[in-house]
């Protein structure tokens, strides 16, 4: 039976791509691209990635699926003239192929699975995810927070100059008593109970800081097109440092680390002492769920606009 | 040692944070950056005679994450801080509008990602490194935010996502075959027949960073369009940050892989590139489209590296003077590059244009930007006494002794191209005319000057950095030397 | 009983082949973001029917798709003013 | 007994799912389309959850299958009503 | 078996993604088609760690980070041909214009 539905699972996987790929207007290509999403969420629940699950769930549907729809808002309705298609094509049944072969020839499984299995519980965290995550490559964990945010000051820097110091993204006009108005207050508690449940819960179980961020800032980027909050500028200071509070204080931790390690034999940078280490995690997961959901929401809204 | 390398891989990433809180103290902060990793990297220097290893947070590979410096990832380093440190000298950004507030945390950004990627050995981890400085550079390169530099910057984007996906693919396949992502561990793997197409899907990948010809078409509007400040940086030190990783993969993690015929293709579209480039930057009427098709042009002589010292061929006595002319190609290209697009933003502000005509009587206005572009151009011709006299004869002599002169054809020929097209901008300057470019202070004029300084310079002491580069020189180059 | 779940979540997941056609021939784009509503309603079933057959972990995977496919659908209203910033009921949006 | 509940229910929310899909496919124009994808939504999923209900390991899992129904009853009750709205006046 | 499905399934992804990326001239096509194949990546990574029975924790880790990463790179895309076609009212590049 888990084969039936592997196979259909694939089978949907691939016709949402290829519809994606070649469906005959933008729009269409966008929506089969959410749907898209929606499926290989339920593919990594099929190979025990719960944690990739709610990422794809989150990112790949969720705010990539608003990110483009939102773009395609701003476009003109244009036709769609792909070039030519033979070369394309060979190249990716090409690549596919190969790969496919690839998949077949390669030796039984080389994975670190168990040794991270033994590590993880001396590195603060049960989650084996969690684990690699924010001990064993927290290095990786930092620099793509910062790529986030190198991300964001590329957008901004979109901004015409007219416009820069304006809230990101465009204001947004609402009527108050409407059902968007009321969406908007019905679900962001729901939301953010959500969010901050999946980061609590991430260092045990499937979740975490990027997960539940992910969750804030779809809630945030909700509340603002529902018309109930307006963002803050970006210039403001308040702003800024919400942004940058994760990588400073995961950045922070690293340091003290080196610095401890001069004369402390355990110490090194981007160690956390063991004794702490599982509250630290949790600390340092909340600061970056903080900048992470900001950014996030930043980065979906756009740059700042004046066009009303 | 503990400390340094933490401080060269973070300290750019803080002082990028402290640009976003306070977009006024750029240029301060930028410069205190600079000043510490500069320190740093003296101490480093100083006190390194074998590589260097950190485990970060304590965890071994494979499970953790290593930072190593050998002579090659030192050399590197040096010459990102004191190209990095020349244009934020420069760069003329104040306040806290729109291009300033963007300027200072992107080129922090930029330096934390090649530093970080100077130090990885870790495939995932450089793939992380890549996509930042990707992000970074992209985002400079739309800075002035015309139509013109936007279209640069989206063709930019769409090579290099295809690169990074394609690198990627490759980390994916090598970690499914032998667990580990760690450089160190590939050499003594147990071999499968996957690796081949691993090896070639990340050397692709970097290939398309790299713009090696025929992958360069991205890169003379992207780096032509950018502000000044920010094309130094973009033609300077980005292309070396991939071609780096695929000098680490060749020659350090994979090099049983380099068969012969693989390592004659990149020597082909080395010369390839070095030819096209010439020629292209011949054609050119703007200064800044003729220093960027330069770059394509210069990156072609980076490959013969491949046919020189890789595979089977490493084991041979010329294979380390190839190894190390071309990595001492890749500094003084670095320095040279990023005085000749320093001295083309002063022109470009002073003459409103950077239509090489506009240059008529430059020598007379600003005598010391000529000074500085006239010794860029004798590195980059390969002139002696210059870097890269020094890494064009180590180049040369290497084919002749590996008994295939052809792979000395591009240098030379290169050579003459650029002479041919450099000398069209340098003429125009000296031209007997009244320059009818606005003054600019000396100042400004020293930085491009300092680096192109440190071009000739690297031809004139060219032994400590030669010894710097033999610490733990990859043995498939070091074997050749004994 | 996993077997009558794993059942079920593969005919529900088979009859969203349905909602998929739906999407390609739209014809309005209202049509389109409908069918995809559908997919979302069907995907957070086929997320329960695994959690139930398996392990109840999952069942955050579904909490997350149902918030956000509500999230996408208003993203999709917005974008369909002018401007991509008004809202549908307002009449000056009409 | 908690197993025969499941099935049944689970059956039956099937069929509405099955149904809403027919609808969407069979009907005529976008607002009859409308109305069958609401009834897939709050009847399917509704009796879905009510059938696992009775398989759930523990009031946590409870309270989690509680909040997917109420949050797609949000969801599609207020997507449906400004998707109909944007129908009314989509002019592509 | 069904890990072997999964992996050639994101095999498949990523060549329909390849091909898209390079037919399509619309610029945010594009940018779906990036998506595509980095999701197909992920696919094959995680079911080629899935092979061994018990899934392995770092190739998850690896594509929540390559998840992040890919939606930060899709945002500054989209931003960067919004601001494209503001400035040039093209969803195209030059070279690409009919």
């Amino acid at each position: 039976m888990t084969l039936a539905f592997d196979l259909v699972l694939c089978a949907m996987i691939v016709g949402a791509a290829i519809c994606a790929a070649v469906a005959g207007t933008i729009f269409a290509a966008a929506v089969f691209f959410i749907v898209y999403g929606i499926f290989v969420s339920l593919a990594w629940l099929r190979l025990d990635a719960f944690d990739v699950a709610l990422a794809e769930a989150a990112m790949g549907a969720g705010l990539t699926g608003i990110l483009l729809l939102r773009a395609l808002g701003r476009m003109p309705a244009s036709e769609d003239r792909p070039g030519p298609a033979l070369a394309p094509a060979l190249a990716g049944a090409g690549l596919a192929l190969a790969l496919g072969w690839a998949f077949l020839a390669l030796p039984e499984s080389a994975g670190l699975g168990p040794v991270v299995r033994n590590a993880a519980p001396g590195a603060g965290a049960e989650n084996p995810v969690t684990a690699v995550l924010l001990a064993f490559r927290a290095w990786d964990t930092l620099l793509e927070t910062i790529v986030l945010l190198a991300a964001l000051l590329g957008v901004w820097a979109l901004s015409r100059d007219e416009a820069w110091g304006l809230p990101p993204g465009l204001p947004q006009r609402v009527r108050p008593d409407g059902v968007l108005a009321g969406f908007g207050r019905i679900l962001p508690p729901i939301g953010a109970v959500v969010g901050v449940y999946l980061v609590w819960a991430g260092t045990s179980r499937p979740g975490g800081a990027f997960q539940g961020g992910t969750v804030l800032a779809a809630v945030a980027l909700l509340v603002s097109m529902a018309g109930l909050a307006q963002a803050p500028r970006v210039t403001s200071g308040a702003l800024r440092l919400v942004l940058v509070a994760g990588p400073l204080v995961f950045l922070g931790m690293a340091f003290i680390g080196a610095v401890l390690s001069l004369w402390q034999p355990g110490a090194a940078f981007l160690a956390l002492p063991e004794a702490h280490a599982k509250s630290l995690i949790l600390g340092i997961e909340l600061m970056l769920t903080l900048s992470i959901a900001v950014t996030l929401a930043a980065l979906v809204a756009g740059p700042p606009e004046d066009r009303a | 040692m503990s400390l340094i390398l933490p401080l060269l891989a973070a300290v750019p990433l803080l002082g990028a944070i402290a640009a976003v809180l306070a977009p006024r103290a750029g240029k301060g902060i930028g410069l205190g950056v600079a000043i510490v990793l500069l320190a740093a990297l003296a101490v480093l220097v100083g006190g390194l005679n074998t590589p260097v290893v950190l485990p970060l947070g304590g965890w071994e590979p494979p499970l953790g994450i290593a930072l190593r410096v050998d002579g090659l990832a030192a050399a590197f380093l040096g010459l990102a801080a004191v190209v990095m440190t020349g244009v934020l000298i420069a760069a003329p950004y104040r306040g806290a509008g729109r291009e300033a507030a963007a300027f200072w945390p992107l080129a922090l950004l930029l330096w934390g990602a090649l530093n970080a990627i100077f130090l990885s050995r870790d495939l995932f981890n450089l793939y992380v490194g890549l996509e930042l400085l990707t992000l970074a550079a992209v985002a400079l390169a739309a800075l002035s935010g015309s139509a013109g530099a936007l279209a640069a910057a989206i063709r930019y984007m769409v090579f290099a996502l295809m690169g990074s996906l394609l690198f990627l693919l490759g980390v994916a396949l090598t970690y499914a075959a032998h667990g580990a992502l760690d450089l160190a561990a590939l050499p003594g793997r147990n071999p499968q027949p996957t690796d081949a197409l691993a090896a070639g899907l990340m050397t692709a990948g970097l290939l398309v960073k790299t713009a090696l010809f025929p992958f360069h078409a991205w890169l003379a509007p992207a780096h032509s369009g950018a502000p000044a400040p920010a094309s130094a940086m973009l033609s300077a030190l980005v292309p070396k940050a991939s071609f780096y990783i695929l000098l680490r993969l060749w020659f350090e993690a994979l090099p049983d892989l380099g068969r012969p015929g693989f390592l004659w293709l990149m020597g082909a579209l080395g010369t390839a590139a070095i030819l096209y480039g010439g020629v292209m930057a011949l054609r050119q009427a703007r200064l800044k489209l003729v220093i960027a098709y330069s770059t394509v042009a210069q990156i072609g002589y980076l490959f013969l590296v491949f046919p020189l010292a890789g595979g089977g061929g490493a084991a041979q006595p010329w294979a380390a003077g190839a190894w190390t002319g071309v990595v001492f190609h890749a500094l003084a290209h670095g320095l040279a590059k990023a005085a000749m697009f320093l001295c083309a933003g002063l022109w470009l502000a002073a003459a409103g244009n950077d239509r090489i005509e506009a240059l008529r009587g430059a020598a007379r206005a600003t005598p010391m930007a000529v000074f500085a572009f006239a010794l860029a151009a004798i590195s980059l011709m390969g002139l002696p006494p210059s870097g890269g006299f020094t890494a064009k004869y180590l180049m040369v002599t290497s084919a002749f002794a590996a008994g295939a002169p052809y792979w000395a054809l591009g240098p030379l020929l290169g050579g003459l191209l650029a002479a041919a097209y450099l000398y069209r901008p340098i003429a125009a300057a000296f031209a007997p005319v009244e320059p009818e470019l606005r003054p600019v202070p000396r100042g400004q004029q020293a930085v491009p000057l300092a680096l192109a300084l440190g071009a000739i310079v690297l031809g004139l002491a060219s032994a400590p950095p030669f010894d710097l580069l033999q610490i733990g020189r990859p043995e498939a180059a070091a074997r050749g030397v004994e | 009983m996993s077997g009558w779940f794993m059942f079920l979540a593969t005919v529900l997941l088979l009859s969203l082949a349905g909602a998929l056609w739906r999407v390609w021939s739209g014809p309005s784009q209202a049509d389109r973001m409908m069918a995809a509503q559908l997919v979302g309603t069907g995907g957070v079933g086929v997320v329960l029917l695994l959690a139930a057959a398996g392990d109840w972990a999952m069942i955050d995977v579904a909490v997350v798709l149902a918030l956000l496919a509500a999230f996408a659908a208003v993203a999709f209203v917005k974008a369909q003013t002018p401007q991509g910033a008004g809202d549908p009921e307002d009449d000056a949006d009409g | 007994m908690g197993d025969v509940f499941s099935v049944i229910l689970t059956s039956a929310a099937l069929l509405f799912y099955v149904a809403g899909t027919v609808g969407l496919i069979r009907f005529p124009d976008t607002h009859s389309r409308l109305h069958a994808l609401t009834k897939a939504d709050n009847l399917g999923l509704g009796l879905l959850i009510l059938g696992l209900m009775a398989q759930a390991d523990g009031w946590v899992t409870l309270g989690k299958l509680l909040l997917t129904w109420v949050l797609a009853l949000i969801a599609a009750g207020a997507a449906a009503q400004l998707v109909a709205r944007t129908a009314l006046g989509d002019r592509r | 078996m069904n890990v072997t499905v999964l992996g050639l399934c994101g095999a498949l992804l990523v060549g329909i993604g390849v091909f898209a990326f390079l037919w399509q001239r619309h610029l945010l096509r594009r940018v779906l088609a990036f998506n595509v194949i980095g999701s197909g990546i992920f696919l094959y990574l995680g079911a080629a760690g899935a092979r061994g029975g018990a899934a392995d924790p770092v190739p998850h880790a690896l594509i929540i980070t390559g998840i992040v990463v890919a939606l930060s790179a899709s945002a500054l895309a989209v931003a960067l041909v919004l601001a494209h076609l503001h400035a040039s009212s093209a969803t195209r590049l030059p070279e690409d214009e009919p």
